[in-house]
């Protein structure tokens, strides 16, 4: 074409002229921290594993999520998760089933048969595990993956420790808990089971182990003088529940009196309830001092257990209680009232927490106690060297996510201290406030209720009482998290630049920005969904 | 609507792309092959909504068209920051002729290009003509009214920024009411932009009962795309009128040109509708409804409103042609009400 | 050079007499130049237009200021415009009109015409004789060439199957063709009238 | 073929057998006939394929031609008076991108006061908004200048106007030869555009120029009209071979040899001259004429090869600079420097005043003895615009002039009437 002086010009060929020197602040990349991951105990990398989930990507999800928590099955069912009470989302609509889409994924890890990769190598290393609960079993894992000998010692006849013997068949099946155990045990961990370690320093010589952790847990019942007859019949919440679990199952007649406000206390008034009792929860204070979880609360009200708030118990009797009212003082504390009441009781079960045996530490030198409990540093280690130890045994939440979080900080301690190196956290991201966010961009969406077993049989059997999520709304819930903090590639950036000088990479890629052309107006920075873009002033 | 948008509960219906939709249900913008019809290198303000807005609107026209495509540009800050000779925005062809005959030049390209597939020179090529508020609204009225009436096949995109932003910011008849502009000043008794001025064009132009009008915002690109390309669905005059914030005129920071836009819509302020045939036959829902406040305290052309003593009615009657384009054009879910 | 100027009102086709009387011109081999006084005007106001006959190409664009030849379409005009202005000595006069010129109060002021040359016409009537509406502008083209001798009656009709088709120009054939019977005749009888003077 | 016809017919066909792509038509007198043949052509099929648009506006008409020009089409539209005042700010867009649009203009005064009737106020009025104008002297040279303008436009990428006399010539009916189409589509080859909208080859059309080059876009295109001088007779040339006729060109002489005095003028006054200057010759006054008709560019030395040893020139033309005067003659004057005679300008015709011979005889016979003044206006009349001029003196608010030289013009009438009766 033969083009008019001036008048008429080549196409795009603005591209001569360098907007970029117009900014004064450059948009930059970065990534901050989620809340749900922050708030994760057994440090799951929440959000990266939900970006799987999103993509129904379930075997990578599932994979990604037990990097770092073997048991998504029995923690999609038994975690409290804090993650879903730090979820942003919480603050938009309802934050995100993560727990749910936890179980399913672990669910669907079961169903389909995944197991966990052996290590590639072998250290020669042997860790002694003590305790086949939460804690020891997600440090045999950990340790186990990185390539060490692994050998736990059970005092009692099956794995799982409280996850079995302080968590009720209804909230826990147990097909799904051995299953989650059997996977662990396939990667070449080895278990010896009715084994109780009597003399830690003797076993690990004898064993010629490396190093140790100890995760014995916490199984003796606490006792309160309760002044009682001779034929009252008065038992302990951790027993009573243990015993759900052999053949001989425990005589606590109709009218079951449950003394604590524990989930402990609930969850032997729900199991109590489902062997046709009628139990009575007498606790102290009110519902909203409760230290057990709201939501189980709420199911045991629902299944008919009954809780009798700002009660002691005063004395029992040989078929009833006698329980002072308590008043709350200024500063929330119980104070008796002199008003008396009695309760008939065929049974009374303490649920006033737990012990920890430490027998099996005696002798061992450079170990401190506090309240029953072992002293561990930053790294899990007692002040015995080469000795670890975790979980209810010391000071801490007693969870099991907790526990399973404490398996996994000791592991990679133990692995380092194995290696003769230190193992040093890599540095936390900034926290993904709620603030940071660009909430429009997330349509509006509640979340998915999953399906609860119906009230007669939840009053009758054991069977699970709340179901998981099918896959489409598993996929549905997973597509709710917003990605706090980290670029999820939605593109807005790309799209909402003017002076398209944002570069898109490609999938897993992410963006770049283009600092010829970037004008610095800060349009992507306000319109990223999930707050990984920052402005920073450019240097003057 | 026919229009549906896409359920995606973690982004998709609102941002510009999403690694989880299917490729046909992103955005044009999403992809990397886009156009970029008006490319880097302009010289648009930081933050501008009309280059985001033209290029938005011109890529879907294009993507829709498969490049078979020709713009004709009205004179004014688009014209102008786009080709500053020796360099072009511009990666179509594209030509500017003058400030208010833009509608009629593409009847002319249209004319042109009809009788050249007539003549077997040349495919189906589609016009799209676009300018600001004051080519479209004001001096280019005529044009554009007969381009309606004669129902030429051009389809005509208005940038609406509410005033003569190229030549600092003076009064359009897109200008809301109590705006400051350079000959609205916010002085005396009244200041501001009066009340009961003005005209909304896209109800002229379903007057004219022409297959397709629409408007849109900046801010909901996948809304935006759907019009464009519905628009290009239809043969005849077709007419899209985007709100596209100007941080100068407007005098709102740079970064916020899509919350504003955004605000205008969900106040009620902006109605974002379509009608085929002169018969509105969808809208887009507002989805929380704000108060007008909102949408006026983050722009300096309304900081008059909000001075120790703010101006309650004004903002009354603002709140008032509010509640008007929503019952009017349907802008609360019926479900929600 | 004859130059032709025609009288009407707006309505009665004064313009298209002058331009079919240049093509009629034109089918006789004449150099023709037709045009009207050119104005804004409207239904009923009176109007002027103007015809040159030569033998070679006209070049002069100015208005007839001395015609040869008059056409009056709408005797009411004689007392409202002045219609013979710069009108030739002897120049021919074709009125549409029942009257005679006598009868038009015309007799003193053509007085010494040669014979031959002032001649009225009922044209209305023949227009709505033929063509059913009262247009008097071909008729009197019919006249005319009867009554100047200048251009012939096919022509004329030549020129209204120009202008019209169907059953309009068959009718304004008609009109034209008895128009110029009756103007032949008209003559015919003056002559006669003059010889026996 | 030869016609008798309407010059706005003649126009209408000779565009037809150009075979133009897209029409834009607006009605305005005197133009109206023009775009009235041609929409009747298009709808019969009779131009295929073709557009006729109805635009809103002249400012439409025109811009449509530009869109049309730019995307590849032969465009067309015609216009007058006000109609090409209206769209001026397009006309001048329309050269400036270059755009080989062809229109005619029928010649028509500009108000107020609103004057339908012919002088040449509206085409000169765009005398430096980079069309080329040529002006016809006949319907047959206003046909057959359309035909050369298309060739003439599409070769330098630019826009032609092609005036010829509002009224006198587009509703005057005489004889035209129409040439047939094999003969102008061997004449004019289809439109070749220098610059397209293709989605193709996309380009970036009207851009915004700065100071950095806008003297050289405007000198290049200023070259580009010296190039037309260059071009133009050569296609009239060419014309003349192909048709047989002399049409167009730049500058066109009439009985020049020997003339001490020579009348200038544009478009249909110059057939009422030859007749004057016929009987000025015969009289023994050795008197000639230049018709110019390529106005824009304007042919200064076609121009002054043809006055080369003339005494004295008249320069008629039907337009004025108010404040100023002569536009034609300026130019004639700029064109033949201090070497040329005496020069003086008349203005004639405006506003659809006859120019009637025996007035141009009085003038030329005045010229002839050197007794006009340097600016004269022919058939003013003085009685009356002294009148006004003192009724201003009296009183700087007289009411607007219009209407009361209307006063006075009827006033007079009605004395004459009462001196009548």
């Amino acid at each position: 074409m033969d083009k008019p002086f001036a008048i008429t010009l080549d196409p795009g060929s603005s591209l001569a002229n360098r907007t970029g020197s117009w900014r004064t602040e450059r948009p930059v990349y970065v990534d901050r921290l989620p809340p749900c991951n922050n708030a994760c105990p057994a440090g799951e990398d929440i959000q990266g594993w939900l970006y799987h989930a999103e993509s129904g990507d379930y075997e990578a999800a599932w994979r990604h999520l037990t990097r770092d928590n073997p048991f998504p099955a029995i923690m999609g069912r038994v975690c409290y998760h804090s993650c879903e009470t730090a979820c942003n989302r919480g603050r938009l609509d309802e934050a995100v089933g993560i727990n749910a889409v936890e179980r399913f994924l672990g669910d669907e890890a079961i169903r389909r048969g995944w197991q966990f990769a052996k290590p590639e190598t072998e250290t020669g290393k042997h860790v002694l595990i003590v305790g086949a609960g939460p804690a020891g079993m997600s440090a045999a894992y950990h340790l186990r993956r990185s390539g060490h000998r692994v050998t736990v010692h059970e005092a009692g006849p099956l794995l799982g420790g409280m996850m079995r013997f302080g968590i009720p068949k209804y909230r826990l099946p147990r097909d799904v808990l051995d299953a989650e155990m059997r996977r662990v045990i396939d990667m070449g961990v080895e278990v010896v089971l009715n084994s109780k370690v009597g003399n830690l320093l003797a076993t690990m010589q004898d064993g010629r182990f490396d190093a140790a952790f100890l995760a014995v847990g916490a199984h003796i019942g606490k006792r309160a003088s309760i002044p009682a007859g001779t034929v009252a019949r008065i038992l302990d919440a951790v027993s009573v529940l243990r015993s759900m679990e052999g053949e001989e199952k425990p005589l606590l007649g109709r009218r079951v009196v449950v003394y604590g406000g524990g989930n402990t206390a609930i969850d032997v008034a729900r199991t109590a309830r489902r062997m046709g009792a009628e139990p009575i929860i007498v606790y102290r204070r009110t519902r909203d001092k409760m230290p057990a979880h709201d939501l189980e609360v709420e199911e045991a009200l629902q299944e008919g257990v009954m809780i009798k708030w700002l009660s002691t118990i005063r004395q029992a009797g040989e078929s009833s209680i006698t329980v002072e009212k308590m008043v709350l003082d200024e500063s929330g504390f119980p104070q008796p009232t002199g008003e008396f009441e009695t309760l008939e009781a065929d049974s009374v079960v303490l649920a006033l927490g737990q012990d920890v045996d430490l027998g099996l530490l005696d002798g061992v030198p450079g170990l401190e106690f506090v309240d029953g409990v072992v002293k561990v540093d930053g790294q899990m280690m007692t002040g015995h060297p080469g000795v670890f130890a975790g979980g209810d045994m010391v000071p801490t939440d007693r969870n099991i996510t907790v526990g399973v979080g404490h398996g996994k900080k000791a592991a990679r301690h133990i692995d380092a201290w194995l290696r003769g190196t230190t193992y040093v956290a890599p540095p936390k991201h900034p926290l993904a406030t709620f603030e940071r966010l660009n909430t429009w961009y997330y349509s509006d969406a509640p979340q998915t209720v999953r399906p609860v077993l119906d009230i007669i049989r939840r009053q009758s059997t054991f069977e699970e009482v709340q179901g998981g999520l099918d896959e489409t709304n598993a996929l549905f819930e997973a597509r709710r998290c917003l990605s706090c903090g980290n670029c999820f590639e939605c593109d807005n950036c790309y799209g909402v630049c003017p002076d398209n000088a944002v570069i898109k990479l490609g999938p897993g890629q992410r963006f770049e920005i283009n600092y010829d052309y970037c004008k610095g107006c800060g349009l992507c920075a306000a319109e990223c969904p999930c707050g990984a873009i920052d402005m920073v002033p450019e240097d003057g | 609507m026919s229009f549906q948008p896409v359920k995606f509960y973690q982004t998709g219906t609102f941002t510009v792309g999403n690694r989880l939709l299917a490729p046909e249900q992103r955005s044009v913008q999403a992809a990397t092959s886009r156009r970029n019809s008006l490319n880097s290198g302009h010289r648009a303000c930081q933050g501008c909504g009309e280059a985001l807005g033209a290029r938005y609107a011109i890529d879907a026209a294009m993507e829709a068209t498969g490049n078979r495509m020709v713009v004709v540009n009205a004179t004014g800050c688009l014209e102008v920051f786009s080709t500053p000779y020796p360099e072009t925005s511009w990666q179509i062809p594209w030509i500017h002729s003058l400030f208010g005959n833009a509608p009629a030049v593409a009847t002319g390209v249209a004319a042109a290009l009809k009788v050249k597939r007539l003549k077997g020179l040349l495919g189906d090529v589609r016009v799209v003509a676009q300018g600001g508020d004051g080519g479209t609204t004001d001096i280019g009225f005529g044009c554009l009214s007969g381009m309606f009436e004669r129902n030429d096949d051009v389809f005509y995109i208005c940038y609406d920024n509410g005033g003569y932003m190229n030549t600092g910011v003076q009064r359009s008849s897109a200008t809301p009411p109590a705006a400051r502009t350079a000959t609205t000043e916010a002085v005396g008794p009244t200041p501001g932009h009066a009340f009961g001025q003005g005209k909304f064009v896209p109800a002229i132009a379903m007057a004219h009962d022409i297959p397709y009008v629409a408007t849109a915002t900046v801010a909901d690109l996948r809304d935006l795309e759907y019009k464009v390309r519905k628009a290009m669905t239809f043969r005849g005059a077709r007419y899209l009128h985007i709100l596209v914030p100007c941080p100068l005129g407007w005098g709102a920071a740079s970064k916020d040109t899509l919350r504003i836009a955004r605000l205008a819509k969900e106040t009620g302020v902006f109605p974002v509708f379509e009608a085929e045939s002169g018969e509105l036959t969808g809208s887009s829902k507002i989805r929380h409804v704000l108060p007008v406040e909102e949408y006026l305290r983050p722009q300096k052309r309304f900081a008059h409103l909000f001075g120790p003593k703010p101006d309650v009615a004004a903002i009354a009657r603002l709140q008032a042609l509010a509640n008007r384009n929503i019952r009017k054009y349907r802008l609360l879910d019926e479900e929600a009400l | 050079m004859f130059e032709v100027r025609i009288h009407g009102r707006g309505g009665q086709g004064v313009v298209t007499a002058a331009e079919m009387l240049s093509i009629a011109a034109f089918e006789d081999g004449f150099y023709a130049q037709a045009f009207p006084s050119f104005g804004s005007e409207r239904t009923g106001a009176p109007v002027v237009a103007f015809c040159r006959l030569a033998e070679r190409e006209i070049r002069s664009r100015e208005p007839i200021m001395a015609p040869d030849a008059l056409i009056i379409q709408d005797p009411t005009l004689l007392h409202q415009v002045d219609v013979f202005a710069g009108l030739k000595k002897g120049g021919f006069v074709l009125i549409n009109t029942r009257n005679t010129f006598a009868e038009l109060g015309l007799g003193d002021a053509l007085r010494d015409w040669p014979a031959g040359r002032l001649c009225t016409l009922a044209a209305t009537d023949l227009g709505l004789k033929h063509v059913g509406r009262p247009l008097p502008n071909v008729p009197l083209l019919g006249g005319f060439a009867a009554l100047s001798g200048v251009i012939r009656l096919e022509s004329v009709c030549k020129a209204i199957n120009d202008k019209f088709s169907g059953k309009v120009a068959q009718g304004n054939v008609a009109a034209a063709t008895a128009a110029y019977a009756l103007v032949r005749a008209a003559i015919e009888t003056e002559r006669q009238e003059v010889a026996h003077a | 073929m030869l016609k008798q016809i309407e010059g706005s017919r003649a126009v209408a066909e000779a565009v037809a057998l150009c075979r133009p792509d897209v029409i834009c038509a607006y009605p305005i007198s005197p133009q109206t006939h023009i775009v009235e043949g041609l929409g009747e052509m298009v709808k019969a099929g009779a131009i295929a394929p073709c557009e006729f648009i109805n635009v809103e506006s002249e400012f439409a008409a025109m811009s449509v031609a530009i869109g049309a020009s730019a995307a590849g089409a032969r465009s067309y539209t015609a216009t007058a008076s006000q109609g090409l005042l209206f769209m001026v700010e397009a006309v001048y867009n329309a050269s400036g991108l270059g755009l080989p649009i062809v229109m005619t203009v029928a010649n028509r005064a500009i108000g107020a006061p609103i004057n339908i009737w012919n002088d040449h106020s509206d085409a000169v009025s765009q005398r430096d908004s980079g069309w080329l104008q040529l002006f016809a002297e006949t319907n047959q040279e206003a046909a057959d200048l359309h035909i050369q303008a298309f060739r003439i436009a599409e070769e330098l990428s630019l826009p032609v106007m092609v005036c010829m006399d509002g009224f006198i010539l587009t509703h005057a009916y005489e004889r035209v030869d129409l040439p047939t189409q094999e003969m102008v589509d061997a004449f004019l080859p289809p439109y070749a555009p220098r610059q397209v909208l293709d989605p193709g080859e996309p380009v970036t059309i009207g851009t915004m120029v700065g100071p950095e080059a806008f003297t050289e876009v405007r000198y290049l295109a200023h070259e580009k009209q010296r190039q037309a001088l260059e071009l133009m007779p050569a296609v009239a040339a060419e014309f003349r071979a192909a048709f047989g006729r002399d049409s167009g060109g730049l500058v066109r002489g009439y009985r020049l040899d020997d003339a001490e005095t020579v009348v200038i003028a544009m478009g249909s006054v110059l057939g009422t001259l030859k007749d004057t200057v016929d009987e000025l010759r015969d009289a023994g006054v050795n008197i000639g004429v230049l018709g110019v008709v390529s106005f824009r560019p304007f042919p200064s030395a076609a121009v002054r090869a043809a006055l080369q040893s003339v005494r004295r020139l008249v320069v008629l033309e039907k337009y004025f600079a108010l404040g100023s005067g002569g536009v034609l003659a300026a130019d004639v004057q700029m064109a033949l420097g201090k070497n040329g005679g005496e020069i003086y300008s008349v203005i004639a015709g405006l506003g659809g005043r006859p120019i009637t011979k025996k007035s141009l005889r009085g003038l030329l016979e005045m010229a002839v003895r050197d007794e006009l003044v340097q600016l004269t206006f022919l058939d003013l009349d003085r009685t009356l615009v002294a009148k006004q001029l003192a009724r201003e003196r009296q009183t700087r608010r007289s009411g607007p002039a219009a209407e009361s030289i209307l006063r006075d013009v009827h006033g007079t009438m009605a004395r004459n009437e009462g001196k009548k009766s």
